[in-house]
């Protein structure tokens, strides 16, 4: 028990900021909300897995991702292509010259269901692949940049291109894949209507849950000694290596471990949105999800989840009124947090925010000794 | 490729090779500038596409004052368009290292984003100045059109133009970095900043220099565009991911890579794109280069030096 | 499209203390919605007051999709403006709330979601490319909203829940191609297109259309990446294999390139045919006009358009967005959509979605435009005219050719 | 006959773009022996600890660690055949409380799920109580160690290795920096550790380098100039002229 308070959810400090999210996700948005904002906060929740995978790869990784949209998009498409088979029944594309495949194929002469698509008629196998295919390609791409210690800004502009050249091969074989349009029109999965507003309370909640599970899930490693490990290798990379250890094995696990928390957000947007596209994979949002993790605080799993919601609620309320402005503040933001306040929010509140609110909660919880003290040193 | 006569297939040589080439200069002139920035003061700037939209809008609005007020000059307007298009994009370029980019050396990931940053102000700005809508310059007519080499070659005018644009910005690049002084400082600043400090070179004053001249020579290879491309508030942003492999591919400290790299990818794409169909032969170049890329991290050329 | 005769009656009940001569029209419009009492109008909770009906557009004012949409934001709010002029619709004023689609397609779904749930719009006007439409689609369809749609467009589609005032891909195709194999005596055929759904699926048809129908041959088949602005081996194929015909359907800044680059190698009115889809007065302006001369665009409206009905409405339009602005097909097709809407809602009598698509498949719906008299089709999709356009130095085009009306066929039978 | 020497460098060449930083070397340290390295600067000594460690890949010639060739090893490898290595400036991570420091050096959990699952048992608390007491920082284990003194950063750094227990340590000048008193107590630490295992040192301080040398190697433009013990390497004319020389 001791352990899990400690290693899953870091301690008080770590157990308050958790408690505090869960609060918020869980109870303040879904009162204060009806079902469409919420399905919207629900969507933005599903960037904020990347985020947190950033705040881990980039953060704690000290590598910049520029293509984590990649790994979003690889689990949006898995479940996108099991939606998509049990949405194109021979039924209900009767009216195809071929029926039974995806409408976009029928429209692109595709006759036969390829290959790579038949498997996706289990939902087994796609929330497998949603899973370990973001991981493999991760491990590719990062055991042939990290043996060959490639880092900084080389990987960060490897990864865009190889954003780009996904997005072009999406985009360009459009029969296997819908092309620009995306893999559009998904209804049920199970025969469970995912479009409903029962299914949006659901699958908001699932998505939340999941989201915690994968910061509890980064607690966890991070308090290991690999966690340690992490902080080291960005302080001084060649003494880990000179202590024995194969530094890039730990850094290909970290960005393997951001890919795969990418690709369940990507999972659950398509399950929430009801769609999935390019333009997900590409330079722009890949880059946008670094602006979540950087708003958030790059060293801070529960900032990333702020910062997302902060940034697309902007957007959002902006786009309506002030749409020209948006983009102005956007790009203000890039350069506020490289230039004025390098932490994000996590920072401000470090700075402004924190004295405050301890004083307030050691009133409240001063009955609860801290005797938890002596075990392992949390602060990062 | 039978059904062709021989003449046929010699043209089409000529001017396959010729679109290579033309792509090659187009590659170069872009990347040219993001060399000297990112070569030699390991900046990484994102906003480089912006600058030669900068060079870009300068064309179209002087042809528009030129149509209007000045239509006599109309055939050369071209030619003072193009230094005005450095100069703008230069004193811009001079301006954003003092704001920003000075604060930021030594932190590489850091510039990237705040200049990506920069880049979507740019792009909004550009949108506010001159609409939403692509816009074309009015060209000179000798500028315009090909060439007919024989009656079967025709060689795009337009090309050539590009062409002799990069190779001129090129050898002035090359001329500078190794001729002058103010090459030699810069050269010294980028092996050795304190040294060149403690020898009495104003590091400050070399890196805006430096800077300006690769926003400046951005802004040439906008203008130059203008000629085979249109003009938009984003699209400069299309050019980003392409450029800066074209630095990294040549090995970044290394001009004469990024001349080699812009080469072999040009001759590579304009084959593949005639073979295949035009996406995939992009795809096919660009996994190329990442793959190559991924086997030899630093670049086509690039030295072994004792840490 | 005449007020009704009962407006003109005077009224006084209820507007007694108006009495300055701008409020007549809108004491008439009262009375007007008397006689549909709001309750009747809106069974389905929709934004209908007394007094005014609340609609959506939505398009991309940001991002790449801007360049493009911009005309059709513009003519849709002429259109209103109009239509509010004369007094509205069942004497209820149009209000719009417009949002932003921001060229993201979860945006649009986003956004299309708010304008239904939220602000419960009696209709929506907008998207432009496809992808924003099929994002759109779940949304209409199970908030049961109403779309009116301007683009020309691949088919393939025919929801209940859209009206679609841009050409299917079969009214754009098969006319022009007849055009050009008579006129040109064209045989061979270089089919290329960006790579994305509209023109893939206009080009099938092409291809079956030319080999089957016209007994032509396609010499050549080719599709550009998106935003790729580099057509040098392309134009070397083409050379290569002489087509007596080039047939094009490239889009967005690679339209510019390929005009540009076709004029720098020599490929010009003069000594090529080469017909585009893809070309309206919106592209000609980023083109450049001198880049396209003797060119022909297959368009359904050309802003040139020598009638009455159409300088009125080009006049219109140029006084309300300046006269640098200019129309082409899609804004021209974004202006119907309103009126279209219009005519349904009169003769439903009502904003309930069911009733207007029921008078929307009635097959008479009908709009006097300013390309000439339209018919909604009970297949939501309009019967029109297709007409070919030879572009002039000063990017307008010279209508060469006018075809029949041609009925919409959104899923055309063996192709 | 290698196989009787703890380390046995044979022939070994790097060059940078030409320039041959160690030019066709030989040595041989045998199992126990302190080797300390002098030279000029530039003579090649680090990138000699470099080639060992792994840190520099040879041009040529071969290093082998009780018989074991480890030219081809990757670094971390090198390290868990039992190469320790100190750098010069003090490499410790100085956002770790010493603590950490010398946990993240203690010699379990070096894969990845192994430092996942890693706990610190009281073996490891032990472990780690007993080297800081080796190196004078018992009082300081939850010190931040960027906090630390020069000094103690130096010796913090080697306890990092010591824990290790490395049948080769190697130190880079391992007293820079250090007030006399600390030297004094380097210099029996030094002692102390060197018993059972090998030891090369780079030293500048002659004085530090007779008080501890079992046999000294003499380095000058990348070759050996001379070897023997520190008498008889000091009254070598060769080594007398370079280093007048500079």
């Amino acid at each position: 028990m001791n352990a899990f308070y400690n290693r899953w959810l870091g301690g008080k400090k770590g157990t308050i900021e958790l408690a505090i999210l869960a609060a918020f996700i869980f109870v303040v948005l879904p009162l204060g909300l009806d079902v469409f904002r919420l399905n919207m906060v629900g969507k933005y929740l599903t960037y904020a897995f990347a985020a947190v995978g950033l705040v881990m790869v980039w953060g704690y990784g000290g590598v910049l991702s520029l293509g984590q949209g990649v790994f979003f998009g690889i689990g949006g498409y898995c479940m996108a292509m099991f939606l998509k088979l049990e949405a194109s029944d021979p039924i209900s594309t009767a009216h195809q010259t071929t029926p039974g495949i995806p409408d976009f194929m029928d429209w692109n002469q595709v006759t036969h269901l390829p290959l790579f698509w038949e498997p996706f008629h289990s939902l087994t196998f796609a929330i497998v692949a949603a899973l370990v295919l973001p991981a493999a390609f991760a491990y590719l791409i990062g055991a042939a940049m990290f043996k060959r210690r490639v880092g900084g800004v080389y990987f960060s502009i490897i990864t865009q291109a190889i954003a780009a050249i996904l997005t072009i091969l999406v985009v360009g074989q459009q029969g296997m894949t819908g092309g620009i349009n995306g893999i559009t029109d998904l209804k049920t999965m199970h025969g469970w209507s995912i479009n409903t507003n029962s299914a949006k309370y659901v699958l908001y909640y699932v998505n939340a849950a999941l989201l915690l599970g994968s910061i509890m899930l980064c607690k966890y490693v991070l308090s290991s000694k690999l966690g340690r490990l992490l902080l080291a290798l960005r302080d001084k990379e060649d003494r880990v290596r000179f202590s024995g250890y194969d530094v890039a094995n730990f850094k290909i696990f970290t960005f393997c471990l951001g890919a795969v928390i990418s690709a369940i957000g990507g999972a659950m947007f398509t399950l929430q949105v009801g769609f999935m596209s390019p333009s997900f994979i590409g330079i722009v949002p890949s880059i946008e999800m670094v602006i979540f993790a950087a708003i958030g605080g790059r060293m801070s799993l529960v900032g990333a989840v702020y910062g997302t919601l902060l940034v697309n609620y902007g957007k959002s309320a902006f786009s309506e009124s002030f749409p020209s402005l948006w983009l102005f503040l956007m790009g203000a933001m890039f350069i506020g947090v490289v230039m004025v306040f390098p932490n994000g929010l996590a920072g401000l509140y470090e700075t402004y925010l924190k004295n405050w609110f301890e004083k307030l909660l050691s009133a409240r919880l001063s009955v609860r000794s801290n005797a938890i003290r002596g075990g392992l040193p949390n602060e990062q | 490729m039978d059904g062709y006569s021989l003449s046929d297939l010699w043209s089409i040589l000529v001017m396959q090779g010729f679109s290579g080439l033309s792509l090659f200069s187009v590659l170069l002139l872009m990347a040219l500038g993001l060399a000297v920035i990112f070569g030699q003061m390991g900046v990484i700037n994102m906003a480089h596409g912006e600058f030669m939209t900068i060079g870009a809008y300068t064309i179209y609005f002087c042809s528009k004052i030129v149509e209007k007020h000045f239509p006599e000059i109309m055939p050369y307007y071209f030619i003072i368009a193009i230094i005005a298009a450095f100069a703008i994009a230069f004193l811009i370029g001079y301006l954003v290292e003092f704001l920003m980019i000075r604060h930021l050396y030594r932190r590489p990931l850091d510039t990237l984003l705040a200049t990506w940053g920069l880049s979507l102000i740019m792009q909004q700005i550009f949108r506010s100045l001159f609409g939403a809508r692509e816009v074309s310059a009015t060209l000179p007519n000798w500028l315009m059109g090909s060439w007919k080499a024989t009656p079967d070659i025709d060689i795009p005018l337009n090309g050539l133009f590009v062409m002799a644009v990069s190779i001129v910005v090129t050898a002035a690049v090359i001329g500078f970095l190794f001729k002058s002084s103010w090459g030699i400082k810069v050269r010294a600043t980028t092996q050795n900043r304190v040294m060149a400090g403690a020898v009495g070179i104003n590091t400050k004053k070399i890196d805006r220099l430096t800077f300006a001249t690769g926003c400046g020579i951005a802004g040439i290879a906008g203008a130059a565009f203008t000629t085979i491309a249109s003009t938009g508030p984003t699209s400069g942003s299309l050019y980003i991911v392409d450029t800066f492999l074209v630095v990294v591919f040549g090995g970044s400290a290394s001009l004469l890579g990024t001349v080699a790299s812009a080469f072999s990818i040009a001759q590579a794409q304009s084959i593949l794109t005639f073979f295949m169909t035009n996406a995939m032969g992009k795809v096919v170049t660009l996994l190329s280069i990442i793959v190559i890329l991924m086997m030899r991290p630093e670049g086509l050329f690039s030295s072994k030096v004792r840490k | 499209m005449s007020v009704n005769k009962t407006s003109l009656r005077p009224v006084v009940r209820k507007t007694i203390t108006h009495l300055a001569a701008g409020t007549l029209l809108l004491a008439a419009a009262s009375a007007f919605a008397d006689s549909f009492p709001t309750s009747k109008v809106d069974t389905t909770g929709l934004a209908v007051t007394d007094k005014e009906v609340i609609v959506g557009q939505l398009h991309s004012s940001t991002g790449t999709m801007a360049i493009s949409e911009t005309g059709a934001i513009e003519a849709e709010k002429l259109a209103i403006s109009q239509i509010n002029a004369m007094g509205g619709i069942l004497g209820r004023k149009i209000k719009i709330i417009q949002e932003d689609g921001a060229s993201d397609w979860p945006t649009f779904a986003e956004k299309a979601k708010k304008l239904l749930e939220e602000n419960h719009v009696a209709a929506i006007f907008g998207c432009w490319t496809s992808a924003s439409r099929k994002a759109v689609l779940p949304v209409l369809e199970r908030d049961n909203g109403l779309l009116y749609y301007p683009t020309f467009y691949e088919g393939l589609e025919q929801s209940k829940n859209v009206v679609y005032t841009g050409q299917e891909a079969t009214q754009q195709v098969f006319a022009g191609l007849d055009w050009v194999a008579k006129t040109k005596h064209a045989k061979t055929f270089y089919l290329i297109g960006s790579d994305y759904i509209w023109p893939r699926t206009t080009m099938k048809l092409a291809r079956e259309y030319i080999t089957r129908v016209l007994h032509g041959t396609v010499v050549g088949e080719e599709y550009a990446a998106l935003g790729s602005t580099d057509f040098g081996s392309t134009i070397n194929k083409i050379r290569l294999k002489h087509p007596d015909v080039i047939y094009a359907a490239v889009v967005g800044g690679s339209n510019v390139s390929w005009f540009k680059q076709l004029k720098a190698a020599g490929i010009n009115g003069q000594n090529h045919t080469l017909l585009t889809l893809s070309v309206t007065e919106d592209e000609a302006k980023g083109i450049g006009g001198p880049n396209l001369v003797g060119f022909y665009s297959a368009m359904k409206y050309f802003q040139s358009l020598n009638t009455p009905k159409n300088q009125e409405f080009v006049k219109q339009f140029k006084a309300m967005w300046g006269a640098g602005a200019p129309i082409g097909d899609v804004t021209q097709a974004a202006y119907e959509g309103p009126w279209i809407w219009k005519a349904a809602v009169e003769k439903a009598g009502s904003f309930d979605t069911d009733k207007v698509v029921k008078a929307e498949e009635s097959g008479t719906i009908t709009f006097d435009a300013p390309e000439g008299m339209v018919y909604l089709e009970p297949n939501h999709h309009l019967k029109t005219k297709l007409r070919i356009g030879e572009w002039r130095a000063d990017g307008q085009a010279d209508i060469v050719y006018t075809s029949p009306y041609i009925m919409p066929n959104p899923f055309p039978k063996g192709y | 006959m290698s196989n009787d020497f703890a380390l046995a460098v044979e022939d070994l060449t790097v060059s940078f773009d030409g320039f041959k930083a160690v030019d066709n070397l030989t040595l041989y340290v045998e199992k126990n022996e302190l080797r300390v390295i002098i030279g000029p600067n530039g003579a090649g000594k680090t990138t000699v600890l470099d080639l060992i460690c792994g840190k520099t890949k040879a041009t040529g010639g071969s290093i082998k660690f009780n018989g074991v060739e480890l030219t081809k090893f990757p670094e971390h490898r090198i390290v868990q055949a039992g190469v320790g290595r100190k750098f010069q400036t003090p490499s410790i991570y100085e956002n770790l409380s010493v603590l950490e420091n010398l946990e993240i050096s203690y010699p379990k959990g070096r894969s990845v799920f192994g430092s996942l699952m890693f706990e610190r048992t009281q073996d490891v608390t032990d472990r780690i109580i007993e080297i800081a007491e080796m190196i004078f920082l018992s009082e300081y284990l939850e010190k931040q160690a960027g906090l630390l003194s020069h000094g103690q950063k130096q010796w913090l750094e080697i306890g990092m290795l010591l824990i290790q227990d490395p049948a080769l340590l190697m130190l880079d000048e391992p007293v820079a920096g250090m007030s006399v008193s600390e030297r004094e107590k380097t210099a029996e630490l030094l002692g102390r550790i060197s018993n059972g295992r090998s030891m090369i040192v780079i030293e500048h301080d002659m004085e530090f380098v007779k008080r501890i040398a079992h046999k000294v190697t003499v380095l000058h433009q990348g070759k050996v100039l001379a070897e023997g013990n520190m008498e008889k390497v000091q009254h070598d004319p060769k080594v007398i002229e370079v280093y007048l020389g500079h």
